[in-house]
Parts: structure tokens; C-alpha cells; sequence
């Protein structure tokens, strides 16, 4: 943030486009610009020094109903076009929002590149677990067996698992949440504050081509059975009632799901979370009947755009004031007369 | 570093030549560009005009020995203005079978070969191919051949130096060097120095190459040398007074994108993959931090591009660089840029296609790709540079074009360019007009896609600024809004917008003028790029033999500049020479529906100037008929 | 399923005529593409000729009521043949006030309105934007308004279905289609039957749909319609005799795509990324697998295309389809595919661009592109379908000349053909040449760039084979042995030989031949691809006016066929009519030197029959003054 | 293979292509394709339904020398290509190679595809921290600080850790060597048994851009004390005179060097290899001061192209003979008479 940023307090409104918003109805991105909408002015964003680079998909929508900078790219490169910006002004506030087809179908590359290089940005990936602006195919993270246009006797691909991904690429912060998650804006918070980038994927829903695949997840009923919320240096508790936790099992190395006060499990048998556990982040990954949310992982390391720009400076030092003349003599020069 | 050199006389009376093409061959491990490179500044010295260009072999390292090991440097340097390192060498250097073996073919009869016989044992002899001794079999009868074993000769020379036999054997460049210097009366007094420089920290190494020099010019000067062999002199050429350097295209590119950023007030951010012949502009400029230039080694060139519009939406401007096959998987990205009318640079270092084609190679078979390689009606500026040194001015032009009229400019410029180097008359960095970007900041009835009613080009109006948020996108924007718009008459409009506002640039351009020659005659040859040297030699010749026949070169592609119809139509025929199979020549035929043929040399070698005056000979004979 | 439907008769006495366009109009919710659809299967059931063309909304599923979210269904239906699907509407159905909003300018004054006036309540004509409600303000008095509370009428139908009332109100479209079903003379059973088949899951809601559809016919036959409109009879056009069907562009691609690869003996393996309007050729294929038909839905465009050219090389025929910006992406790849000389098929459904364009519109802009936008000197054959049902055909083509001359191919649709449909008389499938391909087997001599004298194609050998293993890729291969060369004779040699290749298919196609009129006159319509229709039809409404135009249509747009430049010169003038900003008239400019005039529409539509015949009453009227 | 391949028996020679090997003197893939030539005719391969596809890089030129089938295609692009191949004729034997540049940079997305898909292939990364072919700029997996041409200052790029991202990709198969290795080919040989992707890391010196970058490891002398050689349901024991091991510390869920006989160490406190468990195979990936070297991990799964295949078959029985003259007619038809 720039220092002379104006000291105006912001509201969510003034965050929000004019433009119409165009998803359909019930589609689980109104939540996520919802959340994101609030969280702006709480971090002291200005709409000025903030952008919102996304690709293309229903999800890449989002920027033009965000009153920030916006750019609605190509399919699969915001990861890349948002480390060019960031490295022609590392002072703004960069989002990518990207989708389970733009961030790790056509743009896988980029985004391991963009997070194994720790580009300080915020990565929202919409995992609809479909492609949906195109209507309807599956995804690199739909299920094996789903039926779509282009798999009529249902998909043979093994999914990506988003987390692994990114955890895979060496990510410094990888966060999960859902659409309509209350939590969802201390996620988007904590995503914020962090140096570096950081990779969250957000389950949304898509009423029209793949309703309900998170139901069991996301229902106000069902979900606290399977949501795990982590929360670091604490037990990892889950259930209706808070009554089940996740146990180490020392000879498979695997998280087990247990039930505090049977077969006399207590309190001290479940895991304690270590965002900063790289062991423990991966095996947070894909639990047995249960969704790890919250930040999976944190651990700080070195900012590619400001190491970049600590060498720009360092040259600087070292070869002295830019002489364009002296650029040209470098080297042997000899006079005709 | 600089010295005068002008017009000095040589003492011993030399046999005075106009001109000389010498080409130093030998295994990639004899450091033949090191010695060419120190010949050349030796010539440049001594006020010569002079071109050079590097042949590497397209291995790494190929075993030593190996026909495709071989690495060759070509010098051509003369008493009066020269512009290609000349068609056939009248003095070739080799130091081993191999280099003999691939270069003895291009030198005419009479030519002057220098050998190693150190080197031509039987293993070596073997892997170049040799069954018998070329030394022995008569082969290298219709040559001058001065045959020395310059390994002994090197050996003994630097005896005292205290160096391994491997380490006083690499010494062997230096004599040949020495005895190179003697024979064209050079000085030996930079490449002492240079010597000093570079083995600073291992002195002895220095003695023993400064040894083997000085031992090499001895062995010239005493040495009985055999009949039709002596010392030679290249008077110094009428250069025009100035600063000058040896520049190489891919060196000249990456500072003429300093200096544009520098006139534009710009910081660059160049995102690239590496890519033969176009890498070492990424290194060029990598060395550049120091002038506000960001170097981005992409993971691909998908993403070098992206980050280099990202780079431009930011405020910065936005510069990739790369050759054919890299530009093929930009065009996706180039085309956003032109939607969203960002400026870009993009610098197509040329080499041979299709796919990957002659890597190391020079073509210019991207102008197609250039001007009309993007999906849909996709217009952007193109333009080519003629000479390494031109490379300079023409990076400078995009950038002003990409600033001034918001789009993406192509620089194209080729591995022959790249790799090829000339004398530089250096620019008055200060007489270069400045061309300071003003971005956008007034919120007052903003609108993101508003222009400029001269250029047409949209504002500019970057992140960081209060009261200008918007958004920009790769949809069909309505006008002056920006906003999406799927309405049929906007797209339309905004199509011929586009379109128009580049053919707009062309106003800039002073209008088309005949390199050389008259405005009418007979033939019109028409070029662009690197071709610049041999077509202009070629053109000469062929005025000097009275030949009705002029030059017109295009640095301007697309745009055409104004005035090119007229020319064209002003001439019985145009011959337009291309190392590609026709690329420009179509483009003129469609623009001007003149009946424009096409000559092409798709060898990934430059044109020879004796076949471009042999090729418009024959269509003007043919003519006569 | 088959009916014969040759020359009903309508009892009732029906005003004649001879054609009738028909756009249904409504929310995306409304169903409209249902409806005319099945109104389209009715009407060719009735004999008429027809064209049809969707019109959806660009967002997935905007907003109910928006003007954004109207989704429309074009018919046009004749007495005798026709090619588009109309200039513009006869009659309207307007299901709310956006559709009305939407698409009311198109109507000429005189026009049917049928109106929905249950959907004009205050909400719904704030949301399309109307301030007062245009049932009262007089604005539609220049039309004829046929205004019925469609949704009263059909709840009350449904009545008895025990439907809750959501559902009750879903059949308003098939209220609404037996109205129209009634006003044009169609049979119901044809949709009835549909309907059952439909829901044969839930026969409430088919009976429901049933009763709307036999309400409105009912209130068709019962009410008393205002004056001027009444019921209509279009007579059964003069088809040839035969079996036919309804079908779209990409409905026919595939299907020639599958055919083909029969004639040849092959598999396919179908590589393609998701995209607008190309999507679809996808889903059609991954129904076939039967067919030894593999579809790998790949992570991106150029993993679509490598492992296409992957498939290519193991003995499949190995296809790729998308649109514009994933053809850009996929050139690296071709010119892999023309380096190798490995068939390939590209399809380029092509839409509006530069970059992502207008996604959901059609255009023709990816000509140059498809000819010319790869690196270096790349060739291929580049073929465009004219209408949807040539689609098949070209498809079949496209294979053939692939697999013969062992070469990419690009076939060119685009997004009017691909979801414009039209009846299709059925090929016989019998009377098609089969083109078997025969692999390399021989170890005899064999080298893997060895040629057929005739085609130039090089052997197909592939993995598997004992005794034919070789290495092939990217650099430039020597002739006949393919290891890779970096001679400089050998590439231009094989440059000359790739182009010579592609240049030689030209030998099999038919000489170029005016597709309607005389063979010389005052003007030549040359045209290509989807806008077959539309020119036709002006040139024949020119032609009855006494011009002298006629219509050239190119389906091999690279290499030309032969003839195409001396068609070109026997007229006084030639128009090149394209939805793109001038492509095909750069290359005829360039390869004829005629000075053929371009004419231009860049909206994302096709062109008017109307705009095209006052275009060229313009400039014929122009050059008589 | 196919069945009737002939029952020859195959020696190195018949796998050698008469092309003279053009790497320059000393560069690590002389050894890996001599690993090669040797374990093909051992597997019962034969030239004929061998394949190699190769990106472009030094190490791509790899099939030239093979005297099997090869394709030498475009950078990055391998394995798509290769994918295509196996869909095209899944009977044969097809083997990728590729480099850190073409498979990690350009290649990135390609190879995260073709691993979660978990085709079947041998895809051979030989990683010398260097683009050799383009003369010596720092890849994805160089070291920070790295000074190259293109890094004049040192690189400020994390890298990847190939085997993270491949673990990351849900990959069945993930395995590291070394040019020289003695076990090579036992590890090769393992990658070709494997159904579906086998990725294997081949540490590969480049003598001319990047010498000796991995001599700790592989040096003959300093070896010993960093290479961890991995033996399924064997203790992880390693040094000079297997007096090492890796112990797992439950509390901070990492694998840690220790001495056995040392600090109350026994052979019982050793870690035990167990190849199928994802979570140590990811603690395997690095460790510290210590490299893993054979088979990190090893688990069966669906192979794509079998369940295309099968998919195909299922289509023939549920919809028939192929009959283009029915599927013309599909849906509604009419005749005019
Ligand atoms: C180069 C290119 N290829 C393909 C497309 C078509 N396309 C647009 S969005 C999309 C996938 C969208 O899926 P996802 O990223 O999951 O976003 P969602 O719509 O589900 O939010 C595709 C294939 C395109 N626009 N550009
Ligand atoms: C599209 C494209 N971009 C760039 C290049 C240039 N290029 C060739 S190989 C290579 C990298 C080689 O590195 P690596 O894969 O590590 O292989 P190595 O040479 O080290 O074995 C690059 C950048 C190319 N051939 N094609
Ligand atoms: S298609 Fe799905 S993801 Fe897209 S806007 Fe509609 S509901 Fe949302
Ligand atoms: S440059 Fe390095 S990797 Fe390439 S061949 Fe030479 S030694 Fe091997
Ligand atoms: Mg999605
Ligand atoms: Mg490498």
C-alpha cells in the first residue's frame, strides 16, 4: 500500500462495480464476491491500489464487479500476467481468481510457477469441479465416473486434488473453504496477511451444471459432520457436537477419524494443527470421510517480487547511476577522425 | 576504452589489397571466436571498414575432431564501406582436418589457406572424413597453402611458461592470431592488453598467450614464406568521423529497449524463455537491472508474454523476446494485448522453419506469422531491422510506436543480425527525441477507452491511480466505455478502429525512398531486414556496371509506409529477395497488385552478393530477350 | 423414425405463401430452442425447404427477465428452396417484454407480434427496460399484435394435471407452439410423440405438455384473431426426392469426420479442449467410441493437437477441434505435424475475435491465420465447408487429403454453420470412395521420408512394424532419410518439396467453377464458407433482376483450385463478401493481382440477403455513371 | 506387447541406432542411455513396439540413438504426445524423456496431466539443474543464487522439487537415480513393470553448464554418506558403513538422521521402507542433508488408457455395430418423394 494512501475509511460498497451481475441464479460465486466485497475495507484496502486478474470462466467474471482495477484475461495465464504486474508495481494489492478448469487445466504451469516462486498474491480457485461457462464438461477435479457432454459414459481421469497441487509446488499458504462459509472471510483474511502467495480453494457450487456435489460438505445439517475447521496450536475437532477428531495412526502415517470418549480415546490422542507442518499440511490433503478447512498450511519464506526487486537495488549499488552513454562504451570504442 | 586509429602507414612495403574475407576455422575447443573477435577489433583499429559473423556448430560440444564440432568466425573488412562479412573467404584458417574438410569448398581458386599440421594426424584426419591427407592427395592444389605446425610452433614458444601441455597447446589460437596480424598488419597491442585483462588472476597464463602472439608475428616476419605469400595492407576506409564500436544485433536490440524505455520515462519489464538465436537478449538485458529493467526468465513463452501485458497494465512497459516457435505460442496473448490495446514489444529473433526447424540458423519466415499470425482480424505493427546496428534505432521505434499508439509492436530481426556483428557509428544519445508517457490521472468523465483523435491510441490509465478503477478484458468492449458489448454495430466499429489506428502509425513514417539509386528504372529490388548488406552491395555493383536498378529497403513492414505503390509501379520490374520461400513479396502483390517476383533462399545462410547480382543480371537479360 | 410428408394438403382455406420467417422469442427459461425446434421438424415434415439458426444468450443463465438472458430460434421455411435462415422476421413470438425489447427492431412494419401479454407485468418490463408498457404506448402500432395472456390460457389448460404451478407454467411453450402450429397448417403428432418419448419418465408432465399444445391449436382454431391475421399455408417446396434429415455444422462434422476415417480404414483419436462454438464436435464425437473413435479431452489446446499428432504417429488419425484463440495456441504443434509430414485434421469452428472476441457470435476471421499463422515457411491445406450440411462432406475431404498426402489439414466452419441447421439430403454412404490407407511394412529400402512420385507423400510407417524403426521430430530432416541436416541446399530443397506437396493437392480437386450465373459478366461474387447462403440467394435475386453477377464459392481456400484467376479476370469487377475485416480478398489480390474489392461485415452475424444485393446494386450502378 | 512379437532374444546392440551420440564429452546422458540400451532386451522388449518421445533439450535427443521407434517432437510436449500414442496403439512400450526445462518449465502442465491420469509410461526427468541446449540459464530446479547467463546476480526462483510435484500429481510411481548409478537400471526396470506413469528423477551431471552440481552426492567417496538407497520393507540405512538411518520424530512428523549405536540409536529405531505409503514417501522427497534415492513410492491404480480402452468396448456392446448409415439417420428423418 502505498504511504500517502488516503486515510478514507471504506465500506463494502465501495468496493462493488455498477456492473449487473451475471452468474445464474443460486450460483455459489455470489457468496465468494460477497465475502470478498467485505473483507477489503476491514484490511484496509483502496479500490485504487487493489486488482482483481482472473482468466477466463464463470468464475474469471469476477473483476467487473469489483470497483478495483480489474482484468478479465486469457484462459489459464492470470498466474503469469499477475506476476508481470506485480513486478511492475509490487506496491498494489493483486488477486487472481481463477476456476478448477482455468487454474489447473490450461494453467497448471503457471500456477506451480507462480507458487513455487512465491509471487505475493491472493489465489482464489473456484472449484465448481466442472467447467462451467463452457456448459457442462468435467473438470481436472471432477470425480471419476462423472457423466458430462464430453464424458457421456462418465470421466476415467483421475482428479487433481487442489491442495496436493499446490502443496506439490512448494506453496507457501494453502487454505480451503466454501462459498457460502461463514468462515470464508477470515480465510480470505488470513490469505491477505500472508507474504507470498497464497493458494485458496473455495468448493463452490454450481446450481446449473454440477448441483450439489459438495452438498454432504456445505449442508447446514450434514456439513458439520464432514468439516474439519483447523485452527492452529488446536485439537483437531470435528462433528455436530465436536465429538469426533482426527488421531495419528504412527504405522500408516495417516490421520484417523476417532470419537473422543469411545474406545477410550480422549482429548490428548487427537492431533494438535501445525499450519507450519509440511508432513502434517499433506496429509491434511485428502482425509478419510471428512474436509479439512482453514489454512492447511503456513509457513513464510521469500517474496519473489521483492527478492526481484532487492537485485534491482543491489545493481543499482553495485553499477552505480544508469548512464546510457557509458552503456553504449562498454566494451571497445575507437575514434575515426 | 578508446583509441585513435586513424589512417596509420605501415613501414614495410605490403602488397595492397581493397579488401579481404578471411574465415577462422577450427574445433569448438580451438577458440576461433575469441581469436576472430580479437582480429576484428585489431581491424577496427587500424580503420577499416569491416562485418563478422560466427558460425557456431549446432552441438554444444561436439567431440573434439568432428566435422560438426566445428565453430568458424568470418571477417570482412576493406578500404572502403562494406556491409556483409562478404560472400567467400579469400583467406581460410585451419586448424584441423574437420575445419578444413566443411570450409575448404566455399574458398575460390587461389585463395590462401593457413593449416595446422600439427593437427592433421591420422585420428584426426579419420574423423574429418579424410582418407588420405588432403596435405598429400593434390586436393589443395588450386590454393595458396601456407602449411605450418603451429602446435609445435606454440609449444616451443611459450616452453618457459611453466603451463601444462594441455594448457600450452590452447595457446595455439594466439600464434595464429600473431601470424594473422602480421600478415594484414595489424597491431598487437588491444589483444595484449585483453590478454592481461582476462587472466588477470592467472598471470602466467597471460605471459604464455602474449608469448605464442608475439611468436606467431615473428615467425611472419622471418620466416621464408612460400612464393605468391607475403604481407598484405588494407588501406583504412573513408569512415564518417565519430565514436565507434563493434555491435552485434541481439547487443544493439537490448540497448536500443534501454534507451526507448529511458525516452519513453519507462521502467521495462521484459519476460522471456530462452530460445536460440534470441537468448542472449535476455542476457543483455539481464545485466541491466542497474537501469530499471526487470528480467523475468519465464517458464514458458505463454507466460513471458502474459507477464510482459500484465508488466504494461501495470504501468511499465511490457517487452518479450523470443524466435518463431515462441512466437507461434504467444499469439494467443499478443491478441489480448491488441484487444485491450496495451503497448507491447515483441522481438522475433528469426531462424529457420518450419517447427524447430535450423535452431542456430538465420531465416526470415516469421513476416507471415508477424502480421497475420493471431486468430481473428488481430492488426499490430511490424517492423524489421537491416543491420546489427539498426537493431538499436528500431528497438527505440517500437518502443515509441507501442507507447504512442497503445499496441503491440514486432521487431523482427534474425539470427544472421543476432550473431553478426559491424562497426556502430555511436548515436548522440542527446538528439534522440524524447517521447515521455503521460499517464492518464484525471477522473473527470474517465472512461477507460477514450483516445486520442490524432493517433487514435486509448488512454492510458494504470492501478495505483484513485478515481480511475475499471476493468479491461479480452471481450469485445464498446466504444469509449470499455464496458462488454456483444452489439454487432460496435464490434464492427471497433474492428475498423482497430485496424485504422494501426494503418494511422504509418503517418509517422517518412514516405517510402529509394535506399539507392533513381526513383525509375528498370528493376526495383525490394527487401527488408537483414538482407540490408548483400542487396545494397549487390545494387552497387550492379549501378556500377550500368545497370538500371535500385534499392528500396523496408524497415517498416506494417504499416507499409506511404509511397511504396508509386515506387514499385515506377520500375519495368521488382525482384524482391527473401530467405524465405515469398513472404513480403506477397504482401506487396495483395497491397499494390503489382506483379512483384519473388526470389528466395530458404539455405538458413544470408544471400551471397554474388547471387543477388547474378539473379537480377539474368532477369534483366531475360528481359531484353 | 421416418415419415412421409411429401405435399400435405390443409383442408381450411389458408392464405398462400411462398416463405415465412419466424423467430420465438424469450427467456432462457422459456424453452424457445425446444419449441423451434420442433417446430422445425414439423415444417419439414409439411415439405418445405428451411434453414434455422439459435440465437443464445451469452451468459449461461442470466437473470430471468433480463434483456441479456433472451434466447431466440430463427426459422425460415419456404415454398421453394432456400439457403438462410431470413433477413429478417416475419412473425415474432415475444414470451416477455426483454424478448420483445430484444428483438423488436428486426421486425419490418407489417410484422406478427405474438405477444405473451401475461409476461408484461411491471417487474418484468422494468427488468427489459421498458418505462411504459409497449402494449400501450402505441409503439407497436406499425405491426399487426396478436396479444394473448399465454400464461392464463395455459395454466388453465393444464388444469387438471395435478402440476404444481411452476411446472404448470413451463408448458407455455408448447401453448404457444400449437398456437403457431395452427397458424402455419403443421401437424401436432410429431411433437406429441416427442413429448411422450420425453417424459416417458413422468407422464403427468407429458400429458400436460400435450393439452398446452392442443390448447393453443384449439384457440387458433376457436378465437376470433384480429384483423389481418389469419391462418397461413406455405406449400411444400420442389426437394429432390429422397431421404432426409434435419442437421447442424457440427452435427455434420462429425459424422463426415467418422465417416471418413471409415473410408480410410483408421481410428480416430479426437484431442480437443472445451471451447465456444467448437464444444459441441467434442460431445458429438464421445458418442461414437463404437465407432473406434477415442476422445481424449485434454488439459489444453496444445495437448488436444500433440496428442492428435501423437495418435498420427502411432497409425490413428489423430484430429483436433476448437475456435479461433485455441487454433493460435495449437501452431507450435502443427507445424510439428507439417514438419514430420504426419496427417492431421485442425477444425477451426470459427468465432468473433481478436483474442477472446465475441465467443458466442460467427465469424470468418481466422483465414489468414489458418493459411499463414505459423512460424517459419509452414504449409498446409486449408478447406472451408459452405453450409451446414457440407460440413459432412468437407469433413470426409479433409480426411482424405490428409491421410493421401500424409499432411495437416485445417478445416474451416464456423459458428453460424455449427448451430445453424438445415434438412439434409442424406448421402449414400455406398456410393463414397473409399480411401484405405496402406502403412509401410517393407524394411526393403525403406527410408522414412521417401515419397509417392505422384502425391509426394512420404510413407506412413508406423510403431509396431519390425524392421521400419526410425527417429523423426522437428529440425529439418535430409531428403529421403530424415536424419536430421543441417545442409543449407537440402533445406531449401525441402522447403521447395513441402510447399510443392501442398501445392499438388490442388490436382485433385475439380477446376474452379461458378457456382451460379454465367461464366463472365459485370461482376463476380466470390465468396467462402458460411456465407454460401446468403450470397447465393442475392446473386439469384440479382440475376432475376437482369444483372449480370455471378457467384464463385471457394470450399479449398489453400491451395486454390486451379482456374480460380482466369474466373476472376472475365468479369468487369469481382466483390469479395466476408464476415471478417478482408482476408480472402488479400489472397486473391496476391496470387490473381486482380484488383478484387473486398466488402466487409464484422458483427458477429452473417450477412443479409438484403445488404448484400444493395451492396453490389451499389457499385454496379457505380461503375455505369 | 504384442503377443506374436517374435521370441528373439534381444542384446544391447539391437537397441543401439546407428547415429553417432552427439553430447559433449563427460555429459551424464551417456550413462543413462546406456542404462537403457542394457535393461530393454532384459524386459523383453523389442525395437519394434518400443517408442521414445522426447521434448527438446540435450537430453531430448535421446531417441536418436535408440534404435526403436523415437519422435524428437517440440519442447514441453512429450508427454501429451506420447498420451496420444498409448491411445492410438496401447500395446506399445512408449518411454518419455524429457529434461528440468522441457519437462518442469514449458512441460509443467503436460507432465501434471499425464500423472494424474496415470498413463501408462515411463517418463524419465533427467534433472542437471540447467538448460544445457539453450547454453547454460538456470532451470526450475536450479538453487537459489544460482549465477547463469540469464541470472547475472544469482536466481531468486524457489525450485521445484521434482519429486514433491510429482507426489503433488498424484502420481503412482515416483522414483530417483543418478546417471552413473550402479542401480540405474534395477530402478528403470522397476518404472517399466509399473502399470501406469512411472516417473523417475535421474540426477544427470552437465559437465559443460552446471559441472558437479550433485558431486556430493554422486562421488564415489562423498556418496556413500548421502545416499539413501530405498529398499521396500527394509530400514532406511545408509553412510559408508550403513551406519546411518532415518528416524521418524512423531512430533515433528519429519525423518531425521541419525547414528545407529549412537545416543541409545538401534536398527529398531530405523524407519522401515514402505513403498506404498504417501505421506513418508513425501517426507522422502527431501530430506536433510541426505537424498532418497530408488523407489519413494509405488501404489497401483487405474491406468487411463486401460479405462479408455475399456470404455470404447463398452460402447461396442452397448450400442451395437457401428453403422454410419444408422447414425446418419438418428433421430428424426423424412423422406420427399
Ligand atoms: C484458449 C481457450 N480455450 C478454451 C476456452 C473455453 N473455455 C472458457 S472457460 C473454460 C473452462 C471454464 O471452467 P472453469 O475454469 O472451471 O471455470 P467455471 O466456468 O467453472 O467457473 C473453457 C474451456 C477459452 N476461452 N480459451
Ligand atoms: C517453444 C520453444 N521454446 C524454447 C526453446 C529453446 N529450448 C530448447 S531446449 C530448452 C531447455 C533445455 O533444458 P532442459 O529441458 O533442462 O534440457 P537439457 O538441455 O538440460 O538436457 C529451451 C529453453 C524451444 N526449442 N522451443
Ligand atoms: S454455470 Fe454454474 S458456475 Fe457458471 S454462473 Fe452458472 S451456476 Fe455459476
Ligand atoms: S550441454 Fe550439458 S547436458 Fe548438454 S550435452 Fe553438453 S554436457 Fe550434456
Ligand atoms: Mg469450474
Ligand atoms: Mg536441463
Amino acid at each position: 500500500m502505498s504511504p500517502n494512501a488516503p486515510k478514507k475509511k471504506y465500506t463494502r460498497k465501495d468496493f462493488s462495480s455498477d456492473q449487473e451481475v451475471r452468474w445464474c441464479p443460486g450460483c455459489g460465486d455470489y457468496a465468494i464476491l460477497a465475502a470478498v466485497q467485505r473483507i477489503l475495507p476491514d484490511l484496509g484496502g483502496t479500490p485504487e491500489n487493489t486488482v482483481f486478474i482472473s482468466g477466463i470462466g464463470c468464475s474469471s467474471r469476477f473483476p467487473y464487479y469489483m470497483n478495483t482495477y480489474g482484468f478479465h484475461t486469457i484462459h489459464g495465464r492470470a498466474p503469469a500476467i499477475a506476476t508481470g504486474l506485480k513486478l511492475a508495481n509490487p506496491e498494489l494489492d493483486v488477486w487472481v481468481i481463477t476456476g478448477d478448469g482455468d487454474g489447473l487445466s490450461i494453467g497448471g504451469n503457471h500456477l506451480l510457477h507462480v507458487l513455487r516462486r512465491n509471487v505475493d498474491l491472493q489465489i482464489l480457485l473456484f472449484n465448481n469441479q466442472i467447467y462451467g461457462l463452457t456448459k457442462g464438461q468435467y473438470s481436472p477435479t471432477s470425480q471419476v465416473g462423472k457423466v458430462t457432454p464430453s464424458s457421456p459414459l462418465g470421466s476415467v481421469d483421475q482428479p487433481v486434488v487442489p491442495a496436493r497441487f499446490a502443496l506439490g509446488a512448494c506453496a507457501t499458504f494453502v487454505a480451503r473453504s466454501y462459498d457460502t462459509s461463514k468462515r470464508l472471510p477470515e480465510t480470505l483474511t488470513d490469505a491477505r496477511k500472508h507474504d507470498g502467495a497464497a493458494f485458496i480453494e473455495i468448493l463452490q457450487n454450481c446450481p446449473v451444471f454440477n448441483d450439489g456435489v459438495f452438498d454432504l460438505i456445505t449442508d447446514r445439517k450434514t456439513g458439520p459432520a464432514y468439516q474439519l475447521w483447523l485452527e492452529n496450536g488446536q485439537p483437531m475437532r470435528f462433528g455436530a457436537n465436536g465429538e469426533k477428531g482426527l488421531r495419528m495412526n504412527p504405522e500408516t502415517l495417516t490421520l484417523e477419524v476417532v470419537t473422543v470418549g469411545e474406545d477410550g480415546i480422549t482429548e490428548a490422542d487427537i492431533v494438535i494443527h501445525d499450519e507450519t507442518n509440511l508432513s502434517l499440511a499433506w496429509m491434511l490433503t485428502d482425509l478419510p470421510g471428512v474436509v479439512a478447512l482453514g489454512v492447511l498450511y503456513r509457513q513464510p519464506g521469500p517474496v519473489y517480487n521483492e527478492s526481484v526487486t532487492k537485485q534491482r537495488e543491489l545493481a543499482k549499488e553495485r553499477f552505480g547511476e544508469p548512464d546510457i552513454k557509458a552503456l553504449l562504451r562498454t566494451g571497445h570504442t575507437w575514434t575515426v577522425v | 576504452m578508446e583509441t585513435s586509429a586513424a589512417a596509420r602507414v605501415h613501414p614495410s612495403p605490403r602488397k595492397i589489397l581493397d579488401s579481404v574475407v578471411i574465415r577462422f576455422a577450427g574445433d569448438s575447443g580451438d577458440g576461433m571466436q575469441l581469436t576472430g573477435s580479437q582480429f576484428t577489433t585489431a581491424t577496427a583499429m587500424a580503420g577499416n571498414d569491416l562485418a563478422t559473423f560466427p558460425d557456431f556448430p549446432a552441438e554444444i560440444r561436439a567431440p573434439a575432431g568432428t566435422t560438426y564440432g566445428v565453430s568458424g568466425f568470418q571477417i570482412h573488412f576493406a578500404a572502403h564501406d562494406i556491409r556483409t562479412p562478404g560472400d567467400a573467404p579469400d583467406v581460410l584458417v585451419a586448424m584441423n582436418p574437420a575445419a578444413l574438410m566443411v570450409n575448404i569448398d566455399a574458398l575460390e581458386p587461389g585463395g590462401l589457406v593457413v593449416i595446422n599440421t600439427g593437427a592433421f594426424n591420422k585420428n584426426n584426419l579419420a574423423k574429418a572424413g579424410y582418407e588420405e591427407s588432403p596435405l598429400d592427395d593434390g586436393s589443395l592444389d588450386p590454393f595458396r597453402v601456407l602449411a605450418i605446425d603451429i602446435t609445435k610452433m606454440t609449444l616451443e614458444s611459450v616452453k618457459g611458461s611453466g603451463l601444462g601441455s594441455k594448457d600450452a597447446q590452447r595457446c595455439k589460437n594466439m600464434w595464429t592470431l600473431g601470424l594473422m596480424y602480421w600478415l594484414f598488419g595489424r597491431e598487437r597491442e588491444s589483444t595484449v592488453r585483453w590478454l592481461e585483462k582476462k587472466f588477470a588472476k592467472n598471470p602466467k597464463v597471460a605471459e604464455a598467450n602474449i608469448a605464442a602472439l608475439n611468436a606467431g608475428h615473428i615467425y611472419g616476419e622471418n620466416a621464408e614464406l612460400p612464393h605468391g605469400i607475403g604481407a598484405y595492407q588494407v588501406p583504412a576506409a573513408k569512415l564518417e568521423p565519430g565514436e565507434y564500436r563493434n555491435i552485434s544485433g541481439n547487443e544493439a536490440t537490448a540497448w536500443g529497449l534501454v534507451t526507448g524505455a529511458r525516452l519513453a520515462g519507462l521502467e521495462i519489464v521484459y519476460g522471456s524463455y530462452p530460445i536460440t538465436p534470441a537468448s542472449n537478449l535476455l542476457h543483455n538485458l539481464a545485466r541491466l537491472k542497474q537501469f530499471g529493467v526487470t528480467t523475468f526468465q519465464a517458464e514458458d513463452e505463454i507466460a513471458a508474454v502474459s507477464a510482459a501485458v500484465g508488466a504494461s497494465f501495470g504501468g511499465a512497459i511490457g517487452i518479450t523476446g523470443t524466435s518463431g516457435p515462441g512466437v507461434a505460442l504467444k499469439s494467443e496473448a499478443i491478441g489480448l494485448a491488441i484487444a485491450t490495446e496495451l503497448p507491447l514489444v515483441i522481438v522475433d529473433v528469426q531462424r529457420g522453419g518450419p517447427s524447430t526447424g535450423l535452431p542456430t540458423k538465420t531465416e526470415q519466415s516469421d513476416l507471415f506469422q508477424a502480421v497475420w499470425g493471431r486468430n481473428g482480424d488481430a492488426p499490430l505493427a511490424v517492423l524489421a531491422a537491416a543491420t546489427p546496428g539498426d537493431c538499436f534505432y528500431m528497438a527505440v521505434e517500437a518502443l515509441r510506436i507501442a507507447v504512442k499508439y497503445m499496441t503491440p509492436v514486432m521487431l523482427l530481426t534474425d539470427g544472421y543480425l543476432a550473431n553478426g556483428a559491424e562497426p556502430w557509428h555511436l548515436p548522440d544519445i542527446d538528439a534522440l527525441e524524447p517521447f515521455p508517457v503521460k499517464f492518464h490521472e484525471d477522473p473527470e468523465g474517465f472512461m477507460p477507452f477514450m483516445r486520442d483523435k490524432d493517433s487514435l491510441a486509448r488512454v492510458w490509465a494504470i492501478p495505483g491511480t484513485p478515481g480511475l478503477e475499471h476493468r479491461i478484458g479480452g471481450l469485445e468492449k464498446q466504444q469509449d466505455t470499455g464496458h462488454i458489448s456483444y452489439d454487432p454495430a460496435n464490434h464492427h466499429m471497433m474492428t475498423k478502429l482497430r485496424e485504422a489506428k494501426v494503418q494511422r502509425i504509418a503517418k509517422d513514417f517518412p514516405k517510402a525512398a529509394i535506399d539507392q539509386g533513381d526513383p525509375r528504372g528498370d528493376m526495383l529490388v525490394v527487401g527488408w531486414g537483414s538482407t540490408y548488406g548483400a542487396i545494397s552491395q549487390a545494387v552497387r555493383m550492379l549501378r556500377e556496371q550500368g545497370r538500371k536498378v535500385s534499392h528500396l529497403h523496408l524497415r517498416n513492414i506494417w504499416p507499409l509506409p506511404e509511397g511504396v505503390g508509386d515506387l514499385l509501379r515506377s520500375f519495368g520490374s521488382v525482384l524482391v529477395p527473401e530467405l524465405n520461400n515469398g513472404q513480403l513479396v506477397k504482401l506487396l502483390r495483395a497491397e499494390y497488385l503489382v506483379d512483384a517476383e519473388s526470389l528466395t533462399k530458404i539455405a538458413g545462410q544470408p544471400f551471397r552478393i554474388g547471387e543477388l547480382v547474378e539473379a537480377v543480371e539474368e532477369r534483366l537479360n531475360r528481359s531484353l530477350q
